[in-house]
């Protein structure tokens, strides 16, 4: 149950890619012939991911992932942009490869606004406009949370920038197969997506780039893309993000409704088998598939080991991992303590879920809980198990 | 990323409660950090005849606890001043580099315990500096050298 | 037989990626055991790269490829090191994943010296150090060069940098299973490679960063890769990058052997039957496999189609496609005039390559020569066939 | 990169070589530049009736000047001046962006054949801006509008 994290890839994306590796390997920005096999697969890829976006092909350009696409953007119109002003606009709950990118532009000058949200978790589009100042050159706003799975009011957002003349990006990772999208209707300028999150290749991305829109590279070198990203293209990976975007994106509306009905499920029957717990993010406006709790008196990690040592994967917010152990910066920004943010559990479903899956974490989760809480010197006498030995 | 051996001490943590008569208690961390170690001893003379804990915290921190409580029970007083947090990392077998601080926290919760076995007898308490969130702690001179 | 544009990936690669695509595909990451099998695929593969280079494990960084890995040492270096000096000392026969990072440098405020190569291609270690001044932090120069195959005094460069406490970066993109590479015996720093060059998979590089080199991350994000390269790991691609390196290094010699001994009888066979021809790069410290040569009177690209038309796949330097077509910028440099550098071929040899590809092109090439050579004006009577119509 | 019918051309092109006693030679490009075409023309009257060429290029170029000089034989000097490179794509059928600049040479290269033509007539050429290595082509008035 952590199919935000990744996801296994689908037959139908790998047998996609099979001929690549070995038959049609060329280099498609080779010249011969033979070439022709590896750039029709990487330029119907490229269709599909426009299609999927509303976008045309020759404005989506493949990276190696979300990161990387999230760097690209952000950096790449910052640097392109810089003697129009100097000012960027994000939120704080972005994924780190935006809030990052965001702190390495201000160590090179750049003035950063990370905006609040509210205790769901969304941006307010009137804090946007008021943020912007005649500086302000981008705008980005993440489409979907990974953590808590709330979904931002992306058009609103989109439509305030471009009202002041201002770039939007936003990440939408998370929102691929969950959110329909339009880049038109929606106000976006650019886009960052990460194939593993649908079904698709690890290492693959991309980003959208709305024609005409001034961004600097940030990978140099051969004239791959149209000379805006360098390197050998990755055929394989590309074609199967093609693949996996048009299953991931062909029936939302359905695909959602299957999802969302086992997450409401699970949610219900969490918070009545386990007192002092709390279901974090939006109510309505949230992934389908993620559900995102907080179990006071309890730290995640030991709760994912004990998930675990059940069969099931999870994954929490508090990542004590550095010594200093932070906990999520998300689950701060929707006004959690830190001890509440410390005991955070995330369950994003996906396709290979079954009822059973969910009859199982509620099976399991509530011992958890419990004998984690009866370790646990913050748990009031009241919600302590009776004690084993 | 834990062995299989600290998967079985967090799974199955041992000496998990509180000691009604408690002849001393210590506590180190602080919900912030993500992390509370709270040890409860029994002390005839200068022996620790129990040991019990309450942990809120990440699986090293439930590991580091179950094995320290483990370890100093039947030990003398400086005997368990004495023990380190790589006892209690070897004593587990291995914990991942991230996690060491959470040994460290074990030995501090021992030696804070022990203190306050000794203020309540109206002892000085031995010399130690606290940890922070970061798990870096000072070496303050154990009994032997004290 | 253009092996240095990319090469198919062998079955054992393939075998060994497959489990990691669909049953072992989690995030490496990711906390719980299920994760285990990725991780566990990952470090095996960070093993086999340090392993072929004479680096320790903790040295080595996954990339998205060789574009990446160079744009990554040499702004991570720059920018990390900026108060150190701003000087950067690389070679005009460079790949352009060097060279454009290099003059995107410069437009951040850098300095950069281009040094010339001799007429094989080879940089004089001695410019290295006289081009060295006390704001010098960086030297880059390629390993073995993607066109004309020149393989460089490395050691000897990198000794001049060390003992001028500069740090030195090679791009070894083409040298991987051609040359025998260690770390500390040829004083690197950091080294880039890519791994569909060595029969493994498009979209996968590693960066070899010396323990203690300061370097500023490319990709922002996630704490991947021990914090220095964010982005979920693309555990299939890293698999397939390690097993393809431990087999292309397991027996570099005998594989030279083989090569140039195919590579040899080509040169000879087209230099004994193509008048007004030259054979480009250095005459013994080459790559193995790389063969390239200037034909009077022709241009590249024509060559390559009639070739192509004739099922052999082969490259030119003479890049006819930006409107502007400008020639090699390495063909120029080891002192090529425009025109020949126009006619231009380069064959670079393979795993699947036989005696009988060289048979092949040895019927083909003088055909292909003779008939793009009627057809130019450039060409004098006496090297023309007779009229054909 | 190249479609069917362009291939067909480049691997056999018509019209290659010189003509003897032509009436006009037009020479454009540079070795510089990577693409020299020369045109030879036989000319009866206005009537073109044999043009041939000589190509150093790329496959477009080689393409082009063969398609250009199937395209003049039997044309009017004021006929072929119209053609443009447009003309020149749409007889091949396509080329690819990149390319379309050799479409351009070719053009060129046949008015400046004419223009040679002219010149050894005793008239005046019609006017041209001869293009740079980028294929870009000032359109000077050809004889329909000067
Ligand atoms: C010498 C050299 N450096 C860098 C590269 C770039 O590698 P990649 O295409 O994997 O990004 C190449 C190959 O194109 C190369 O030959
Ligand atoms: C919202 C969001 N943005 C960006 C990323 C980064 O994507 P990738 O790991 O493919 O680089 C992720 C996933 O980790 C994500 O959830």
């Amino acid at each position: 149950m952590d199919h935000a994290a990744t996801t296994f890839m689908k037959p139908e994306v790998l047998a996609a890619m099979a001929p690549y590796f070995s038959r049609y390997f060329g280099n498609p920005s080779s010249f011969y012939r033979f070439a022709r096999e590896s750039r029709k697969g990487v330029e119907e890829a490229r269709g599909a991911v426009g299609a999927a976006l509303g976008a045309s092909t020759d404005e989506i350009f493949f990276t190696a992932g979300g990161s990387e696409a999230d760097n690209w953007a952000i950096k790449g119109v910052a640097l392109a942009n810089r003697e129009r002003g100097d000012h960027i606009i994000t939120s704080a709950i972005e994924h780190h490869a935006v809030l990052h990118t965001c702190e390495w532009l201000e160590k090179q000058g750049f003035s950063v606004t990370y905006l609040p949200v509210d205790e769901f978790g969304r941006v307010d589009p009137g804090d946007v406009e008021d943020a912007i100042t005649d500086k302000t050159i981008l705008v980005s706003v993440m489409m979907a949370n990974n953590e808590i799975g709330t979904v931002q009011p992306v058009a609103e957002i989109g439509k305030v920038a471009h009202d002041h003349g201002v770039l939007f990006h936003t990440d939408a990772v998370q929102a691929i197969g969950a959110v329909p999208i339009d880049v038109d209707a929606m106000g976006i300028d650019l886009l960052s997506l990460s194939g593993h999150k649908f079904y698709g290749p690890k290492g693959t991305g991309a980003l959208y780039i709305r024609r005409g829109t001034r961004v600097e590279n940030l990978v140099h070198g051969g004239g791959q893309e149209r000379g805006r990203r360098a390197g050998t293209e990755n055929v394989p990976g590309i074609v199967g993000l093609g693949r996996a975007i048009a299953l991931a994106t062909a029936d939302i509306e359905g695909h959602n409704r299957r999802i969302a009905g086992m997450r409401d499920r699970l949610v219900r029957g969490v918070l009545d088998a386990i007192p002092d717990a709390r279901a974090n993010g939006h109510p309505t406006e949230r992934l389908a598939n993620n559900a995102n709790f907080s179990f006071r008196y309890v730290e995640g990690e030991s709760i994912l080991l004990l998930l675990d040592a059940r069969g099931i994967c999870a994954s929490t917010g508090s990542a004590c991992s550095s010594g200093s152990s932070e906990p999520s910066h998300v689950l701060l920004a929707i006004g959690l303590s830190h001890e509440e943010a410390h005991g955070s559990l995330r369950l994003t479903l996906g396709d290979a879920n079954t009822e059973e899956d969910v009859d199982h974490l509620l099976e399991v989760l509530p011992d958890v809980i419990g004998r984690l809480r009866q370790i646990s010197p913050l748990t009031p006498i009241s919600a302590r198990m009776p004690e084993a030995d | 990323m834990y062995t299989e051996k600290v998967m079985e001490e967090i799974t199955n943590p041992q000496n998990v409660g509180e000691i009604a008569d408690a002849d001393a208690v210590g506590e180190v961390g602080s919900p912030a950090c993500g992390d509370i170690m709270r040890i409860y001893l029994k002390v005839e003379g200068d022996r620790i005849t129990d040991a019990r804990f309450r942990t809120f915290g990440c699986g090293a921190a439930i590991a580091s606890s179950s094995m320290a409580t483990r370890m100093i029970r039947g030990m003398s007083l400086a005997e368990a001043w004495a023990v380190s947090n790589a006892d209690v990392v070897e004593a587990l077998g291995a914990l991942p580099l991230a996690k060491v601080h959470c040994s460290v926290l074990a030995r501090d919760a021992i030696r804070a315990a022990i203190n306050d076995c000794r203020t309540r007898r109206g002892l000085e308490p031995w010399e130690v500096r606290s940890s922070g969130c970061d798990g870096e702690t000072g070496h303050g001179p154990g009994p032997e050298n004290g």
